[in-house]
């Protein structure tokens, strides 16, 4: 069930791509990465570490250093991230790990590894301007409590969304 | 006035190997050089510092008759000196022998390396520059003046106890000045000290003791430095020494003052907070002076007019309320910098929560509460409640690397939490659990990493991994730390009756200040700044002001006593002679007072 | 009057409505007028995810139709605000502000950089201020012992909220709550996160941070807990039955926004004004604290 | 008439820098040019003021010889300079 024994039947799982590194470094957010000196303060302070040891900030940022490009990209945990910045918090070294991790997680999107839940979201945004769906349940739960009706849409949002591609991208299949 | 004779220079472009020659056409350089004014030769070579450019040097200056000298190649403060020896040897004077830096805009690794092109055209810059000053410099005549045979040393630690004590042997009168009402330091609070564990009061009295009755030393205690003017050989410097209002010629130490005081205040220095002391006290009792002080800040007569209940009870008549700050003008001949380091306080980095969770402590108070003669007599007792802690967790590199705070690693954290920690688990409390948080631990010194296995061996636990926060427990006000130990990538929370942050070492408060009354400089850091980092790291920009301890950056005490000798090396270098050749500006502007404006 | 752009975000309308109700009887009450416009949409928050680009478009567009209206923003979503806090905060940098304002041209927007951003505890904190609510308050709460939970996003990153609370050493809400007239109670896992940012993708490691905390509080004997937040709410308040299915029965923990507390102490009516029926665990305990009889 | 090369020791943070260097631009331009300034950080070129023993700044030094150690009168920086001028 482990991704990485998917990873080894078909090629080998690891090896250094130092392509990779500089595609991640290329972004402004990511620079400073190589200040990490492997302090390990942000998994002490991740709150999915504490769950999923295989949640590992730290060890994240030096996938990325070694250039491991499928390890990382096709990594499911990278995804469960809970963007508390708790990670960035204590760093000494002023590492923004935070916003590295959302130039992975972006480059994993655009290589088909997105979990359908985000994508879902965005398709969303586009037609109600909302990550959820309205219906007429809900309208008539905000009539009752005299709450306004709620009235944003998603043309805006669309054309914005449509100019980065971010519509094109498509889910990785669950299993 | 006739016409001055065309001086005839000669010029000397370095390779540095390939750290110059890699980066710039050095042939092109020297090409556009030999069209300056007052250029008579010029010529490159591989190492100019070598033995074989040493003696190109030397034979050109006599084949082609030069009378200047400028070599082209790397800092003044590595190799002017070899340059102008060099000269000197071929007959030209120290003074028309210079070195400029080209290498800056080359060498791989330089911060301010450019681009061939670039590095080219700024070494054009700065050689036309020195030639051009070459040319026109006439010859700055030398005066003799006289050498103090005495010396001022700031810092009554141990690097400014050393360095005393070697000067005094060799004959010089030596003035200490110290802020704190006692000599000392930071090692009369460090109980036992690394890598022998012996007794720091034990190695340090015999320095202190000496110091107090050498006839060549005066001890300025309770005492600043507030200006000095001159130069090597001939400095005046003004102290300011403020009063004790306690005699000291006719104090005894008995103490029936500090008995009868009624005022207690928190002992900031020799508990470390973590205890009380009197308005008037004896800072300790291996203090020297071992002398009754007023804290006039807590003092009920200075408050509110009353109380006088020392005056009563002192047979002695010592008290004297009386007292004014003192003004006290030297004459020395060279100034010792020996102003050591303070712990950073922790504070700032609110994650570890120190002065908002009782039992968040450092390891210089600890070292308070571990120490027989500290505020629990040697009892390692929890700051809330007394209890003794069952476990204890020490946090390394707080406020060190850590760009946040201080970039630089502070050296000796690693070595003074292995200490503790064998003093705690041999000695105090064996049963209790000790955890150290690490990132790296750096134990370089002779003998440390032995003293690191040995720490191992007696069932220390190592985390390999830095703290992200601690947190309290309201209900037993015990902590909780976590951390990942990233031997098994796991974040784990430690629970903790105490625990211990490794500070930071930090440049004392005043340092500023005295870098401008001495006209030195400092680094990024803070510490005072060195002539070269790597070859000349007692000397300062000023000749006569010698660095040592760890004014001049972290260090422990066997380097601290070594740099100490050094700089009473330098300084005994200067002035032994009695005389010192000085150029005739220096002297005639020695009126002017230092600071700039 | 204070005047501002109230931005929804998109949970408080559409899952966390008492949050809404509370959020707008109280700023009514406290003479801060909030209007809603029909343009904002969300915030960009979770399009990171996908595309750095799109979150920050998303980001400017919400600014700029504020801008366009001559309003700075008030959120009720802490997420939303650093979000757009934090787009300010880079469309400081001129190319940038270039770059992005060609794209907001495609929908006839611009955003020059003057509306400001603020979170509804925020403006409470400063605008208000802890004297003032003082004086507001009608209903004597002093026997609640409630335990502030912050929110990560209402904290971090620190550069957003300069000069606010230290993310590790916070005591914004601590003073909100006692000015409500309650008592903050200090507890160990106060930092700890809810998780809720993971849930919709795996929502085991959620569960076990609420759970974390809910038993901390438990232990503590804690009246309840106060949240500044809709998606902490949701974790604390609506997964509770979830953290006892799956880890055994507990105690249950009354969970209030900060609005609604601060409601219930001006004197609102805790079901028309502040929605407490709402709330997925009962809170009869602490309406009776707050000596209420509870509602029929 | 001759060039005359003039060294400006200054440090960030000195109060009395910035005088000084008005005083040598505008003699600068009133010898058109003739007199080349040199400005040098004393922090970071720790090595050239060692060299002439400066302790403090701000700090003159005409054609190689320090005259000048805080801040000169106009006349006399005018002065020095003339002087040198007319050596040679």
């Amino acid at each position: 069930m482990d991704r990485r024994d998917n990873a080894s039947s078909s090629a080998p799982a690891l090896g250094p791509d130092a392509s990779f590194r500089r595609d991640v470094l290329r972004h402004e957010e990511a620079r400073g990465l190589y200040a990490c000196f492997s302090c390990g303060a942000c998994t002490a302070g991740c709150p999915i570490s504490e769950v999923f040891p295989e949640f590992s900030p730290r060890k994240l940022a030096k996938r990325v250093k070694l250039g491991l490009k499928r390890d990382v990209l096709e990594d499911p945990y990278i995804w469960r991230c809970t963007t508390c910045r708790g990670c960035e918090q204590h760093c000494p070294q002023n590492v923004r790990l935070y916003d590295i991790l959302n130039v992975l997680k972006n480059m994993a999107a655009e290589a088909g590894f997105a979990p359908p839940a985000w994508v879902e979201q965005t398709r969303w945004v586009m037609r109600t301007g909302l990550v959820y769906p309205r219906d007429a349940a809900l309208a008539k739960k905000r009539r009752a409590r005299s709450l306004p009706a709620l009235m944003s849409r998603g043309e805006q949002a669309e054309r914005l969304i449509a100019r980065t591609g971010a519509d094109k991208i498509k889910a990785r299949e669950e299993p | 006035m006739a016409a001055k004779r065309e001086p005839r220079i000669g010029l000397f472009l370095c390779h540095c190997g390939k750290n110059i020659a890699g980066g710039l056409d050095l042939e092109a350089l020297a090409e556009s050089s030999k069209g300056l004014a007052g250029i008579a030769y010029v010529t490159t070579h591989k190492f100019c510092c070598s033995e074989g450019g040493q003696a190109e040097i030397a034979g050109a200056i006599r084949g082609q008759n030069l009378d200047r000298v400028i070599v082209a190649a790397c800092e003044p403060s590595l190799h002017l000196l070899t340059f102008q020896r060099c000269g000197e040897e071929a007959g030209i004077e120290p003074q028309f022998a210079d070195l400029v830096d080209i290498r800056k805009w080359t060498m791989p690794g330089s911060p301010q390396k450019v681009d061939p092109g670039l590095a080219l055209e700024e070494s054009r810059k700065t050689v036309e520059l020195a030639v051009k000053r070459m040319r026109l410099k006439r010859p700055v005549p030398l005066v003799t003046v006289k050498a103090e045979q005495a010396a001022l040393v700031i810092g009554g630690g141990i690097a400014g106890l050393e360095a005393a004590l070697d000067l005094a042997d060799k004959g010089y009168q030596v003035h200490v000045v110290e802020r704190q009402p006692t000599i000392g330091g930071k090692m009369a609070l460090l109980y036992k000290v690394y890598p022998t564990n012996d007794c720091a009061p034990c190695i340090l009295a015999p320095k202190t003791a000496y110091a107090n009755i050498h006839p060549k030393i005066e001890l300025l205690t309770n005492a600043e430095v507030r200006s000095v003017k001159g130069h090597v050989g001939g400095f005046r410097v003004e102290i300011v020494q403020s009063p004790r209002y306690v005699d000291t010629d006719t104090c005894t130490g008995c103490g029936d003052c500090v008995a009868a005081c009624p005022r207690r205040v928190r002992d900031d220095v020799y508990a470390a907070g973590l205890g009380p002391r009197k308005a008037v006290f004896i800072p300790y009792d291996q203090a020297i002076p071992r002398k009754a002080v007023i804290d006039a800040a807590n003092c009920l007569y200075f408050r509110n007019g009353t109380c006088r209940l020392c005056e009563k009870a002192c047979l002695a008549g010592a008290i004297d309320f009386n007292q004014q700050p003192r003004t006290i003008g030297l004459s020395v001949g060279a100034i010792i910098v020996a102003t050591g380091f303070e712990e950073y306080v922790p504070s700032a980095k609110t994650e570890y929560g120190f002065g908002r969770f009782g039992n968040v402590v450092t390891q210089f108070q600890l070292a308070r509460l571990l120490d027989i003669d500290g505020p629990t007599k040697g009892r390692l007792l929890r700051p809330t409640d007394g209890r003794e802690p069952r476990t204890i967790v020490m946090i390394q590199c707080v406020g060190s690397r850590d760009e946040t705070a201080h970039p630089y690693c502070s050296g000796i954290c690693c070595m003074y939490a292995l200490k503790h920690a064998q003093i705690i688990r041999e000695m105090v409390l064996p049963e209790t659990e000790i955890h150290i948080c690490y990132i790296d631990m750096r134990t370089p010194g002779k003998g440390f990493e032995e003293y690191y296995r040995r720490t191992r061996d007696m069932g220390i636990l190592f985390i390999h991994g830095k703290p992200s926060e601690v947190a309290e427990r309201p209900e037993t006000k015990s902590l909780v730390v976590k951390v990942e130990d990233m031997d098994i990538g796991r974040p784990l929370e430690l629970e903790a009756d105490l625990v211990v942050l490794s500070c930071a070492s930090v440049p004392p408060a005043g340092s500023e200040e005295l870098s401008r009354i001495l006209g030195i400089e400092r680094d990024d850091s803070g510490f005072f700044k060195e002539l070269h980092p790597k070859l000349r790291p007692v000397e300062t920009r000023v000749r006569g002001v010698y660095l040592c301890g760890a004014a001049q950056g972290p260090k422990d005490i066997p380097a601290s006593i070594l740099q100490a000798r050094a700089a009473a090396s330098f300084a005994d270098g200067e002035l032994r002679r009695g005389t010192i050749r000085l150029p005739a500006s220096m002297v005639k502007a020695e009126e002017i007072e230092k600071g700039g404006a | 009057m204070r005047r501002y752009a109230l931005y929804l975000g998109c949970t408080t309308p559409t899952q966390v409505i008492p949050y809404e109700l509370a959020s707008r009887w109280v700023c009514r009450a406290l003479g801060i007028e909030l209007v809603d416009l029909a343009e904002f949409t969300c915030c960009g928050m979770n399009q990171v995810n996908l595309s750095l680009e799109a979150g920050s478009l998303l980001a400017a567009m919400n600014l700029a139709h504020a801008e366009a209206k001559g309003l700075d923003i008030l959120a009720l979503c802490p997420a939303c605000a650093g979000t757009l806090a934090e787009e300010t905060e880079r469309l400081r940098d001129e190319g940038r502000r270039a770059r992005i304002n060609e794209a907001l041209a495609l929908v006839g927007l611009e955003y020059k950089g003057r509306a400001r951003v603020r979170h509804l505890s925020r403006v409470l904190y400063e605008d208000i201020g802890p004297e003032r609510i003082r004086a507001g308050v009608r209903r004597d709460l002093s026997a609640l012992r409630l335990a502030p939970h912050y929110g990560c996003h209402s904290l971090k990153p620190k550069s957003v909220f300069e000069g606010s609370d230290d993310p590790d050493d916070p005591r914004t809400l601590h003073e909100l709550i006692a000015a409500a007239g309650a008592r903050p109670l200090p507890y160990a896992t106060l930092p700890l996160c809810c998780g809720g940012k993971s849930f919709p993708v795996s929502p085991e490691p959620a569960l076990s941070l609420v759970r974390k905390k809910l038993d901390d509080l438990i232990g503590r004997r804690a009246d309840g807990l106060v949240v500044q937040c809709q998606t902490c709410y949701l974790m604390y308040s609506g997964q509770q039955k979830a953290v006892r299915e799956r880890f055994g029965d507990r105690p249950l923990v009354p969970v209030l926004l900060y609005p609604q507390l601060l409601g219930l102490a001006m004197g609102g009516d805790p079901v028309d004004d502040l929605g407490l029926d709402l709330s997925a665990v009962p809170l009869d305990g602490i309406l009776v604290k707050a000596g209420l009889a509870k509602w029929s | 008439m001759e060039d005359v090369y003039v060294e400006e020791f200054t440090s960030p943070g000195c109060v009395g820098c910035p005088a000084v260097k008005a005083m040598l631009e505008e003699l600068s331009r009133e010898f058109d040019g003739r007199v080349i300034v040199e400005e040098i950080n004393i922090a970071e070129d720790a090595s050239r003021a060692a060299s002439y023993g400066i302790m403090t700044v701000p700090a003159v030094a005409v054609n190689g010889n320090l005259l000048f150690t805080g801040v000169p009168s106009r006349q006399d920086l005018r002065n020095a300079i003339l002087e040198e001028m007319k050596e040679d």
